[in-house]
């Protein structure tokens, strides 16, 4: 067990570092001339080269590139170009405002997603079965952005019940939560299903059956617990999509999260903040893959225990 | 039959796994599959290799055709060293080598045809026309006891048994004059077992083969070899003739396995006993000294120190076991 | 109270696939003293394993289903009971073990957990007593040093231990009878040898009555009283060990006991039973075994002969035992 | 050697035989299986009908793509407009027959690309294992480590707008997923004893990979990609709405559904309409990947 922790803390790092590697090289190298891109030709040559030299990106990439790593490693990206502010501390602050989404949209898609996956491996072959994969078919395509302009129409200008943006009170929470978290709890709801199915049919749940343990217990002991491990490696997939996603329902619904910044950063062509926006996502995701990794080796006895000698 | 000298012959060969070891900094350990193991298989002759699950005896087939590469050790074909070959030498080789599997469903592509199944080897050594190699196709498969018309077919419409018969003829495409069979029977029913095993003695007699048969199931191998060599936990116990095997066994082993073959007598006094108590211990470290101590009746001190040489007890019996300390002479290891 | 512990009598099961009708169980009758074991014997898809599940009603349905016929335990008729009376007789009356050691426990639970669970079920004991008891049935199986292995978890454990394992499971709530299906053929032969006679001692320990289902004809001859061969679904012979193995009369039976290996015998080449095993959905009309049958004649190509009860109560199913046959004997092929 | 002798009638026989014997090809069983499927039927039907409307989309739209009716903005569903027009008179119905170019474009091309990139790096992983494999997956886990719109906006950003930059944005994305499963499936199939009777004949690494290993990796290819392509339609259409994807005047479901967001008061189906289209193309697609990959792999199949 110690051994593949410490193999999972040496790979993310190298991933770490790869991320901050090809977030630098696209934003500083691949457009050429950063500063021209960012002031858009709106200012002449001579201000360009100022800003070039105060943003130092007159140095060689290397220099350039050691001391993006440092100020990373600190948490510190540098300052906004257009806001004047450490890029970190927009970013902190935009975190809080999607994080708290991103529970609810997460509590949302798991609660609905299991009940819904559960419920379609055991009723496996009758209606109920077919109508929850229509279902989870049907959450799957629809557009997050598609849906949360539907809700704000109905349920926000024609019927007036709920607010349609911002995120003061607990109700402004509830719509962009249902748009955004629709399409993860589909797909929950397909993968439990499958590896349900996948674990009701292995030869163990045939040797429970032979002990005349009951089809409650097969599905909720036997079943669940070997169905959960590849649902639970999911979430970490699950989290990068929210951070993804974010980004639609932030725009739709006028919530200052990173999804939002990021866009704003991207029309204003504040490189310093897209540059910041990314690597704070990425590592999000990475350090949430870690946490699920470990725990993924904790709840498998077949890595936490290795085979002895 | 079987001709004087030998066809193909192994000088302590050793095929050693590295295996991630569970302690972080730990030396490195290996699963010792093949350990220091010679052999000399003559012409035309059928050797048997017997053994249980994880005593190398697959490994030892696959090394020997440098399908797997030996990690020590000399292989000798027809007086040529193989070992030193590089790769584009020994694929010239292969043309002599082959070998046939166990799993009727996982030895042959499901995305081809038998005809090309067949002539794939000629392919890859560059051999025959097309028209030519549909030919040897048709006539492989009758020999093999496929009815030619199916050569457009694709395995999944075949039973085990014929599947067997092409992975078979695929063997025989480039006329090999040493053959691994690798269990080719385990996985068929009994009805089916025997003709496939008939059919290999028949090629044995019309194309001069020379087999190494693998199995675990000593009374097939029995049936087909002249001489049986048995393994255990990658090592070579016994090697001997075998009527000579049968009738009185060396090592202890060996007694075992025979002993624990259910056979077809139902009366009670005759009834099976088990022979062997206990597991096959993990081959990442095996026992120390003789690797059967732990399991062996007769074992003794210097049995848990000292690994017993081979040695030739009777002519062409050899046994690697202490109970037999000062009889015979050492097989001096080349 | 009849003595009889099993009464199987004309039971089938049908698979209903796409492909059409698979007669995977086709009107098979045995039955089975207290005490006593049975080996049924077949090659792949003449049937047997379906035989066990129907008994304990784990016919996978659909596409399987059980057709017609009865099985009385004990005079009550198993196909009649309700899925909740059915729970409570498997593992208390009827248990079963598989094939692949391997795949048969469940990864994520430890060995003495998987036995605990049958004990909590049939007999109301604490967790504290389910574990000793769990114990004790590792100690019986012969698995070294159980206090210790009870909480290892089935990865950490050789084929060999983890079919002791599951003997365990289902003998810890002393079932009357035990369904072994091919209990040993994913082992190795010594290890094999191991759990043949773990089996034999829990016959003679525990009187518990066992159907072993194999393709090893050695396997059953060391360990069944009575013997069943079945062939493409249907049984074809039915007999004692002794008359089975010293006088076969079923041309199927006499084929398969000479087409076996062994090491004694001197014959150069195998005697081979020629052809295919049929499929069980497109079979063959007449005798099943017709189109493999040296002896087969007009009157086996096209009547199917029925289970005959001979004089010295063996049973076959061949035309050879019946009156018609001797009309027939002249145009033979 | 008698064998040479019969050379002329095994010839002929191998003829007439051969030639009369029926034989199933693995896709024959796969296209019989698929035809069983009605729901595949009807997915393959509205794939078909989408291809047909991209490909001929000016002569089934009504209008030309930015055609303004000027003076009849915002007008609602009549004859002349079937879907009403859009702010500046555009008539939407066109719009739509000529947003699913950009959609089914974005669909193949951006999917072309993952499953090079994907299949390159999968199979060169699988192969070779070791070293190779330790670094190609954590190139592997970097790309997927970014959330799969930030990437393709950040990309957008460098290369600029514009259709062909969205193809590379949403494909250059897209592979981590595909080079996965190729990587895992390889292998697998590496150890298949068909693969080392290939290599005990001589055969070469190049010969085992494209005679052997890819042809046994096609039909996940296929069902992957299948189940992909929707995906990427959806991204093209997010980008677009964010106006960082195609940009006006031409027409993309998502960017129309963006402009349509102003007018929710005045004309609220506005945005409906695109939504729709998109959600019609993208499940028949999703239900296609689910069909192909029942009749292609039955083991795959989650019953």
């Amino acid at each position: 067990m110690i051994k593949y922790t410490v193999k999972r803390l040496l790979q993310t790092l190298i991933v770490l570092f790869g991320v901050s590697l090809v977030t630098f090289v696209m934003l500083n190298i691949a457009p050429g001339d950063p500063v021209g891109v960012m002031l858009a030709k709106r200012a002449d040559q001579e201000t360009i080269d100022r800003v070039r030299h105060e943003m130092g990106l007159d140095k060689p990439y290397t220099e350039q590139f050691i001391e993006f790593i440092r100020g990373a490693v600190v948490g510190d990206f540098g300052d906004s170009y257009f806001q004047h502010k450490p890029v970190s501390e927009i970013l902190a602050g935009a975190f809080r405002i999607t994080a708290s989404l991103g529970v609810w949209v997460m509590l949302f898609s798991i609660v609905l997603g299991l009940l819904f996956g559960i419920s379609a491996a055991v009723l496996h072959g009758r209606i109920g079965d077919k109508i929850i994969i229509l279902i989870s078919t049907l959450g799957m395509v629809m557009p997050s952005f598609w849906i949360a302009i539907i809700l704000q129409i109905v349920l926000g200008v024609k019927f007036k019940l709920l607010p349609i943006s911002g995120l003061q009170s607990m109700s402004s929470y509830i719509l962009p939560t249902i748009s955004l978290g629709l399409i993860y709890a589909a797909s929950i709801a397909r993968l439990c299903r499958t590896n349900m199915l996948d674990a009701l049919n292995q030869d163990y749940v045939r040797t429970a059956r032979a002990k005349g343990v009951s089809e409650f217990k097969i599905v909720m002991q036997h079943g669940l617990k070997n169905a959960a491990i590849p649902i639970i490696t999911y979430i970490g997939i699950l989290i990068k999509s929210i951070l993804g996603g974010s980004v639609l329902v932030e725009t739709v619904f006028s919530i200052p999260g990173l999804g939002k910044t990021m866009v704003d950063a991207i029309t204003q062509r504040d490189i310093r903040l897209i540059q910041g926006c990314t690597i704070y996502i990425a590592v999000v995701f990475v350090v949430a893959n870690l946490t699920i990794d470990l725990l993924y080796g904790l709840l498998d006895p077949r890595i936490r225990v290795t085979q002895e000698g | 039959m079987t001709g004087s000298e030998s066809l193909l012959s192994v000088h302590k060969l050793r095929k050693w796994f590295p295996v991630k070891s569970t302690a972080l900094f730990g030396e490195k350990q290996y699963v010792k599959a093949v350990n220091d193991i010679t052999l000399d298989i003559r012409r035309g002759e059928t050797l048997g290799v017997v053994g249980e699950s994880g005593c190398g005896k697959t490994t030892l087939g696959r090394t020997m055709i440098r399908l797997i590469e030996p990690t020590g050790g000399r292989i000798v074909f027809e007086g040529k060293d193989l070992t030193g070959l590089n790769e584009k030498q020994m694929r010239l080789m292969r043309k002599d080598l082959q070998i046939m599997f166990q799993d009727p469903y996982g030895s042959l592509n499901p995305r081809m045809t038998v005809g090309d199944i067949i002539t794939e080897p000629y392919v890859f050594q560059k051999m025959y026309t097309k028209k030519e190699r549909v030919e040897k196709a048709v006539e492989l498969m009758k020999i093999c006891g496929l009815d030619p018309v199916y050569i457009r077919r694709y395995p999944h419409e075949f039973s085990g048994g014929q599947r067997q018969r092409i992975g078979i003829a695929r063997s025989l495409a480039l006329r090999p004059k040493f053959l691994v069979c690798d269990e080719p029977v385990s996985a068929l029913d009994v009805s089916i077992q025997s003709q496939i095993i008939n059919l290999l003695m028949d090629l044995q007699q019309e194309f001069g083969l020379t087999y190494l048969f693998i199995s675990h199931n000593l009374s097939v191998v029995y049936h087909m070899v002249d001489r049986i060599a048995v393994m255990y936990l990658g090592n070579l116990v016994e090697l001997a003739d075998k009527e000579e095997l049968y009738r009185d066994t060396a090592h202890p082993y060996t007694r075992a396995l025979l002993k624990s073959i259910p056979s077809l007598d139902f009366r009670e006094e005759h009834r099976l006993r088990a022979a062997l108590k206990g597991d096959i211990p993990s081959p990442i470290n095996p026992p120390k000294g003789c690797v059967f101590h732990t399991r062996c009746e007769s074992c003794t001190e210097r049995c848990r120190t000292q690994t017993p040489p081979l040695r030739e007890i009777a002519p062409r019996h050899m046994v690697a076991c202490h109970l037999y300390e000062g009889q015979g002479k050492l097989v001096e290891q080349q | 109270m009849s003595e009889k512990l099993l009464q199987v009598k004309n039971l089938s099961t049908y698979f209903y696939t796409d492909e059409g009708v698979v007669y995977a169980l086709d009107d098979v009758s045995f039955d089975l003293e207290k005490g006593e074991a049975l080996g049924i014997v077949g090659e792949s898809g003449s049937g047997k394993s379906v035989t066990a599940l129907s008994i304990i009603r784990l016919v996978q349905s659909p596409p399987g289903r059980i057709v017609s016929g009865e099985v009385l335990l004990q005079g009550e008729d198993l196909l009649k009971k309700s899925a909740r009376e059915m729970r409570r007789i498997r593992g208390e009356k009827v248990s079963m073990i598989f094939q692949e050691p391997m795949t048969a426990l469940n990864p994520v639970f430890t060995v003495g957990q998987q036995i605990m669970e049958s004990i909590l079920i049939h007999q109301h004991k604490s967790k504290k007593e389910a574990r000793e008891q769990a114990v004790e049935m590792l100690r019986m199986v012969g698995i070294p040093a159980p206090e210790k292995r009870v909480d290892d978890y089935p990865h950490q454990m050789s084929g060999g231990m983890r079919q002791r394992v599951m003997i365990a499971i289902a003998l810890c709530c002393n079932p009357q009878l035990l369904i072994c299906d091919e209990p040993t053929t994913a082992l190795d032969v010594t290890i094999q040898a191991q759990i043949l006679e773990l089996i034999r001692d829990i016959r003679e320990r525990l009187g518990t009555s066992v159907i072993l289902i194999t393709h090893d004809l050695g396997v059953v001859a060391q360990v069944a009283d009575r013997v069943m061969i079945m062939y493409a679904g249907k049984a074809m012979e039915y007999g004692t060990v002794r008359e089975i193995f010293t006088d076969p009369r079923h041309p199927y039976t006499a084929a398969l006991l000479r087409s076996i290996p062994v090491i004694e015998n001197k014959t150069e080449r195998l005697h081979v039973i020629r052809g295919m095993v049929p499929s069980l959905s497109k079979r063959p009309e007449g005798c099943l075994f017709h189109p493999r049958c040296d002896e087969a004649c007009e009157l086996c190509r096209t009547k199917r002969p029925e289970l005959v009860t001979m004089a010295d109560g063996r049973q076959v199913r061949c035309h050879k035992y019946t009156d018609e046959w001797e009309g027939q004997h002249n145009d033979r092929q | 050697m008698g064998l040479l002798k019969r050379k002329n009638d095994v010839y002929s026989a191998l003829i007439e035989g051969a030639e009369g014997v029926a034989y199933t090809s693995f896709y024959h069983d796969a296209m019989r299986r698929l035809k069983k499927d009605k729901i595949a039927m009807v997915c393959l039907f509205v794939v078909a009908a989408l291809i047909i409307i991209a490909i001929f989309a000016p002569f089934i739209a009504p209008y030309e793509e930015d055609y303004m009716d000027v003076g009849n903005e915002l007008a609602r569903p009549s004859s002349e407009h079937l879907l009403g027009t859009d702010e500046f008179g555009r008539d939407i119905l066109s719009r739509i027959i000529f947003g699913s170019r950009v959609s089914l474009m974005v669909g193949v091309v951006a999917e072309a690309i993952a499953v090079f990139i994907g299949l390159v790096v999968g199979a060169i992983a699988g192969y070779y294992g070791g070293k190779v494999d330790a670094v190609l997956s954590r190139i592997i886990e970097i790309f997927a480590s970014f959330p799969h719109i930030l990437f393709a906006i950040v990309v957008m950003f460098v290369l600029g707008t514009g259709i062909m930059n969205v193809f590379i944005a949403i494909g250059v994305v897209g592979w981590t997923g595909l080079a996965r499963v190729i990587r895992s499936q390889i292998m697998q199939l590496k150890q298949k004893e068909y693969v080392e009777a290939a290599r005990a004949s001589g055969g070469r690494n190049m010969q085992i990979i494209f005679r052997h290993l890819i042809p046994n990796c096609l039909s996940t290819i296929i069902v992957v990609a299948t189940m992909n392509i929707p995906s990427d339609i959806m991204y093209e259409a997010s980008l677009s709405f964010l106006g960082l994807g195609v940009q006006p005047p031409q027409a993309s479901w998502g960017s129309m559904i963006s402009e349509a967001r102003k007018f929710i008061r005045q004309y609220p189906e506005y945005s409906v309409f695109p939504g729709i289209a998109l959600i019609v193309t993208v499940l028949a697609f999703n239900l296609l990947g689910d069909a192909l990959r029942d009749a292609l792999d039955p083991r795959l199949k989650n019953l």
